[in-house]
């Protein structure tokens, strides 16, 4: 039968033509280097401006100085002097902000009268940028630890109640009926269905919440604090250093990737169950 | 136990759904329940299950449930509920837990119904892992698992493909065989009608009344694949139906 | 064991004072354990002797120190920098772009941009002075930062600003920047800087504050004579500005801070003598822009009790 | 046969007992005036405090002041004065990020190499505070309206870039492959497919840069800005005039309030084929 | 047109799905492709459309295209695959509009192909509005609106309820009996398999090879509901697919 089929091909009374292919595409793949590259030719760019001039120095610091900077920084240990307060700021901001955050998130996804007291509020308190309320945050908290961690956390604080809310609504509600159906008692349904089923919305909220707490560091790390990440940059600033300015940013935005990471892996470890 | 519906009307802001339904459900029997789409089916079935309450009518169990009973009135639902983050024995136990079953108890029970259904080799597997069959009959040994006194199913097999269907109604024939249960069957296949109930309990369009009650005798492990019988009850259904369907298709949905 | 105090103090030269006294003992002397608090700014330091983090801090007058001074909160209690004939003071400066324009002295900034912090800030309130007195008008750019006014006049984007000399002089020398003019030619005996604490100590704590002031006072009695009139000779001076380095441009080799330092000295006022017309003149000039209350009074400002008030 | 079955239910050889109800809840049901009620309780609370005192007024402001401050801005015509410009800076800022975030969103979808190339980038430009930049932004952009311009559609760039090839990677695939199983060009599923599917997405996604952008609004307002919302509650802030400074942050969270309202209706409009 | 399928053998990062098929489409015929789950059904159809290259093997149209036809290899869809934000009238629209078909022709074949499938009524409807049923009516529509020279359908009626199975079914056999087309009919369930295929391949578990190919040979328009002839040849296919359909059900999935 296939001899039959295929000298029917070769004599094509009628003629006997291959399929036109028109798939394919709207599939991205994944390219690793090329990120990398891109990151390279940038930096290389800006090095070669600066050094030829074409970059003016005010515009732009040298990525070599930039560098350098970070490299005295390290060994003089200064980094670590930095990167400490503003570590401890981040976690404990962000700890409360997220914890209080999903608490709250969650009794507005369980309680009607919850929600409609709680969202109208959330939502008012949203574009309220932090730094205006830096001179009360003073008078609240003081000048110490505490407003700096109270910053944070109201900054985290707003994203993480809408997406926990968010994440709570979404958990599929024939899971919760068949817990119903089973007769378990609603804290079980809260904790064994509930709670699980919104943990992808929440850790997704918490990737937003965590890059807003980095990028408060700066405004929180205003209000009199000598070392921190933030400070740094602030002073860098407005000694109008670019070098230690850049150091700072770019020490800021590796944050931000580790943390983005670190979130990624819990992802990994914790939803391995989704498809 | 048997179930007792008692001239259940209902509507949903003001659109009835659901018109003076009154039906027995005896012990030990299956009672498919067909028709249109949107006919009022799965809300009938939440009302016998107590997740929902009828507007009119009342819904009654006569006599006690079965020695041992965990969950008198069981679902197994059309898209399976499984919490994807358990895996089978975890979907399971989850049930037992609220029961206080736990530990050597709860690992038998679980080990008797795994093997039941044919999973034992699956008890450590995720529900992403399973086929849709294979996921229905983790559903089905969960309830199994709280040895109800009547299973109340609401499409269990629409979501499966057609061989995995046949492949499962042979599964609830030899559970039934083994053991009788009793069960409200909820479908749109008037062939797993015809192979799985004792009564087929035929609605109207919406709002949903009673229409005919079909009774086949002939005992459930006697029923094949393609039986002329059958075959006979399936095309009358069809065509008591069939008018019908084609109408609650054409209807625009308002959304 | 000593009272404990909290004083603010910025890492700048014109707070040596407190400096002073704290690394000679001389705080100790007067009973006090003090802890410095460093700011980066001079407005939260305000607020934190408002909420009473810190008791003790010394600052510019502006909107935000008179508006706190009302809502009865904190008190003026004493002077310290000030602006004297024949010593370098704040100066006035044009970008390089607006000199090169011609723009060689403060009278042909007319219409021109000038930096300031804060609308209701004391740049504005100099800035202002200046026009007046030169019959001219300034278009005011408020830049929030001292870095973002200096970025702003490298660049080129405004046209003058007024500043310590100690940032003044190293950006002329780069060239980025020229000096046209000293504030002092315009507001001679300014008192820019004054001594502040919460009213709750200016009032009911007289004995800790009157210690303090003491503290305080014996330090700016150090510095002016090293530092200004030379008391100690070229030793003297290097061992002031060690001192100082503690606690200013202390990330620089001492090489490297010690012209800043230097190029920082003014005059502070001995004994924290108060220029009471200077800083009414001031408040009436708050209270003219509309930027604090019209029912302020100087006795909500000043508690004029506690030194020597300046003729 | 009713009958029958009537008297078996009151002749009970056996006990009949009703099915116990076990269902309901986890449905959030509306209550629109508990939001407006905890909304005037809490103000009235304020008002209460501070006139009896125990809020000091170095904690918060009167209610009634804030309110007759408003009044105030309103007739002197200042209110339109600062928020005209706001507006404007607003508009403009986020038009350009977003359509700059929006279309280089949508070429990260459709190929991999932009995606390659630009996701790591965004994600480091991601957690880089803004403020920490204006010294940089007023070299670049200068202070007049191009830097205010420039750090809201920076600040609404990364966001915008981040919901867009998302949107796109979510694109119903089978409708893709169905517009080429028609033989449509690769224009034709671009316009006519991928972009109406990754509207719902898009819309959500400016949901935050917008509000992100009501925040960099004080912010962008730092730089040189005699007039606008934010450049007002800077002032108000930094001559400690809570009532001022209060009336400044209730016009930016109505503003909040009423852009995402917008596009609530937006949305309502262009996505009605939404199930 | 005919298509001719020669040795075509594929493999996805190293498993192999498909293993050597040859096989004839003959113009105006139906032919139904049936087996079990994941033996490379879907990808077949996909190839014979040009969505997808096979690794070996050729796919070859012999004969031209009939008159006026716009898209020779044209899918119907499981999910219907209608763009949600387009009326009925403006999905039929879209794939005219690439040809350069606007203005009153496109009206006038949009309005022959709507009163074909009895979806007149329904021009301005959107997707969201209709029942399963209605959307693959529109599915058909668009697909008949290009006039293709072969249908390929994968499992066009699984999405759907038994009910509407049946009535898309009576609708399908209309049409090709008022206009016979040449399709490719990928399914499951057996049932369609026999009352719509003039051939029915089956194939094997992964990698899928042609098992069997069975020819029907009774006229479409004379297979009814319940016609043992047709029960007959669905019994066999369920026994030659038995076991293999449980195999294939009972894998665990690598994810
Ligand atoms: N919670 C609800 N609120 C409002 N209307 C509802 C609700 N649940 C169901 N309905 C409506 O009641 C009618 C009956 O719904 P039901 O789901 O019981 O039908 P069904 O017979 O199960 O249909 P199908 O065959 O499609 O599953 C439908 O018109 C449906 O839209
Ligand atoms: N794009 C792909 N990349 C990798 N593997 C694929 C891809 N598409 C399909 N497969 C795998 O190839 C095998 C055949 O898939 P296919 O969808 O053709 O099966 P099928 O017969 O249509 O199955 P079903 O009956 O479930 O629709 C499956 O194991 C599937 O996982
Ligand atoms: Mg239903
Ligand atoms: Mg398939």
């Amino acid at each position: 039968m296939s001899d039959a089929t295929l000298s029917g091909a070769t004599a094509p009374a009628t003629a006997a033509k291959p399929v036109a292919f028109r798939g394919g595409g709207f599939a991205p793949r994944p390219h690793r280097w090329v990120g990398f590259v891109v990151f390279v030719v940038l930096i290389l760019i800006a090095e070669w401006g600066t050094r030829a001039g074409w970059i003016s120095a005010l515009t732009l610091p040298k990525p070599s100085d930039v560098l350098a900077t970070f490299g005295e920084l390290y060994q003089s240990g200064m980094l670590f002097k930095h990167l400490g307060p503003s570590l401890a700021r981040l976690f404990v901001g962000a700890l409360f902000g997220v914890t209080v955050g999903v608490s709250v998130g969650v009794l507005i996804g369980l309680f009607s009268y919850v929600r409609a007291g709680a969202v109208p509020l959330v939502a008012a308190l949203f574009p309220i940028p932090k730094i205006a309320l830096l001179p009360l945050f003073v008078i609240w908290f003081g000048i110490g630890e505490g407003s700096k961690y109270a910053l944070i956390a109201f900054g985290t604080f707003t994203p993480t109640v809408v997406a926990t809310y968010g994440a709570v609504d979404n958990v599929d509600r024939t899971l919760i009926r068949m817990g119903q159906s089973f007769g378990l008692s609603w804290w079980s349904i809260v904790r064994k269905i509930v709670l699980p089923g919104a943990m992808p919305g929440i850790l997704s909220g918490l990737r937003i919440s965590l890059a807003i707490a980095i990028i408060l560091l700066v405004a929180a790390e205003m209000l009199g604090a000598e070392y921190g990440i933030g400070a740094y940059i602030l002073q860098a600033g407005s000694l109008y250093d670019l070098e230690r300015l850049f150091a700072g940013v770019v020490i800021l935005s590796v944050l931000g990737v580790v943390v983005s990471a670190l979130i990624g892996l819990i992802e990994r470890r914790v939803l391995g169950w989704r498809t | 136990m048997d179930i007792r519906l008692d001239g259940i009307s209902h509507s949903y802001d003001g659109v009835a759904v659901m018109n003076d339904i009154t039906l027995d459900i005896p012990a030990g029997r299956i009672v498919c329940i067909v028709g249109p789409s949107g006919c009022g089916k799965s809300t009938l079935l939440r009302f016998i299950g107590g997740l929902e309450r009828p507007g009119q009518g009342r819904i009654s169990q006569i006599g006690e449930p079965p020695e041992g009973c965990l969950n008198p009135l069981t679902y197994i639902f059309q898209d399976f509920a499984l919490l994807p983050w358990r895996t089978v024995e975890g979907n399971i136990s989850l049930v037992l837990e609220d029961h206080g079953i736990k530990g050597a108890r709860a690992r038998e029970i679980i080990g008797d119904v795994l093997a039941r259904t044919k999973l034992t080799d699956f008890a450590k597997a995720l529900p992403k892992q399973l086929s849709g069959g294979m996921k229905q009959r983790v559903a089905i040994a969960r309830a199994l698992a709280v040895n109800p006194a009547v299973m109340l199913m609401d499409e269990p097999l629409s979501a499966l493909d057609s061989q995995t269907r046949e492949l499962l109604m042979d599964d609830l024939i030899s559970l039934w065989s083994r053991q009788p249960f009793t069960a409200v069957y909820v479908t749109h296949n008037l062939n797993e009608a015809v192979r799985l109930g004792h009564q087929i309990v035929v609605l109207s369009r919406r709002p949903g009344r009673i229409q005919e009650v079909v009774t086949i005798d002939k005992p459930l492990d006697q029923r094949q694949f393609g039986d002329p019988d059958l075959d006979e009850k399936q095309k009358y259904l069809w065509q008591l139906m069939r008018d019908e369907a084609r109408a609650a298709d054409a209807e625009l949905i308002n959304v | 064991q000593g009272t404990k105090i909290k004083v603010g103090a910025l890492r700048f030269t014109s707070h040596s004072g407190s400096f002073v006294a704290k690394d000679r003992g001389y705080f100790a002397d007067a009973g006090l354990d003090v802890e410095l608090e460093f700011f980066q700014a001079a407005q939260p330091m305000a607020v934190a002797i408002a909420s009473g983090d810190i008791d003790y801090a010394v600052t510019a007058i502006s909107g935000g120190l008179i508006s706190l001074a009302q809502k009865g909160a904190i008190k003026v209690i004493g002077g310290a920098l000030i602006e004297e004939e024949g010593i370098d003071g704040q100066q006035i400066l044009a970008s390089d772009a607006a000199y090169k324009a011609g723009i060689t002295d403060p009278s042909k900034l007319d219409g021109k941009a000038y930096g300031v912090t804060q609308t209701g800030s004391s740049f504005h309130y100099v800035g202002d002075k200046i026009a007046q007195a030169e019959g001219i008008s300034l278009a005011f750019k408020p830049l929030q930062k001292v870095g973002a006014v200096v970025g702003a006049i490298k660049s080129g984007q405004i046209d003058a600003w007024n500043i310590v000399p100690h940032i003044a002089k190293p950006l002329a020398g780069s060239g980025a920047v020229h000096i046209i003019g000293a504030v002092q030619d315009y507001l001679p005996d300014y008192q820019t800087t004054t001594v502040f604490t919460s009213a709750d100590n200016a009032a009911n704590q007289r004995d800790k504050t009157e210690a303090f002031l003491a503290g305080f006072s014996k330090g700016v009695t150090d510095y002016n004579s090293t530092m200004i009139d030379n008391a100690g000779g070229e030793a003297g001076v290097d061992e002031m500005v060690k001192l100082i380095h503690q606690y200013v441009y202390n990330d620089r080799p001492f090489e490297k801070a010690k012209p800043s330092i230097v190029n920082g000295t003014m005059r502070i006022n001995e004994g924290a003598k108060l220029n009471l017309a200077s800083v009414e003149d001031q408040l009436a000039w708050f209270k003219a822009g509309g930027y604090v209350d019209s029912g302020v009074t100087i006795e909500d400002l000043v508690d004029t009790s506690y030194v020597e008030m300046m003729s």
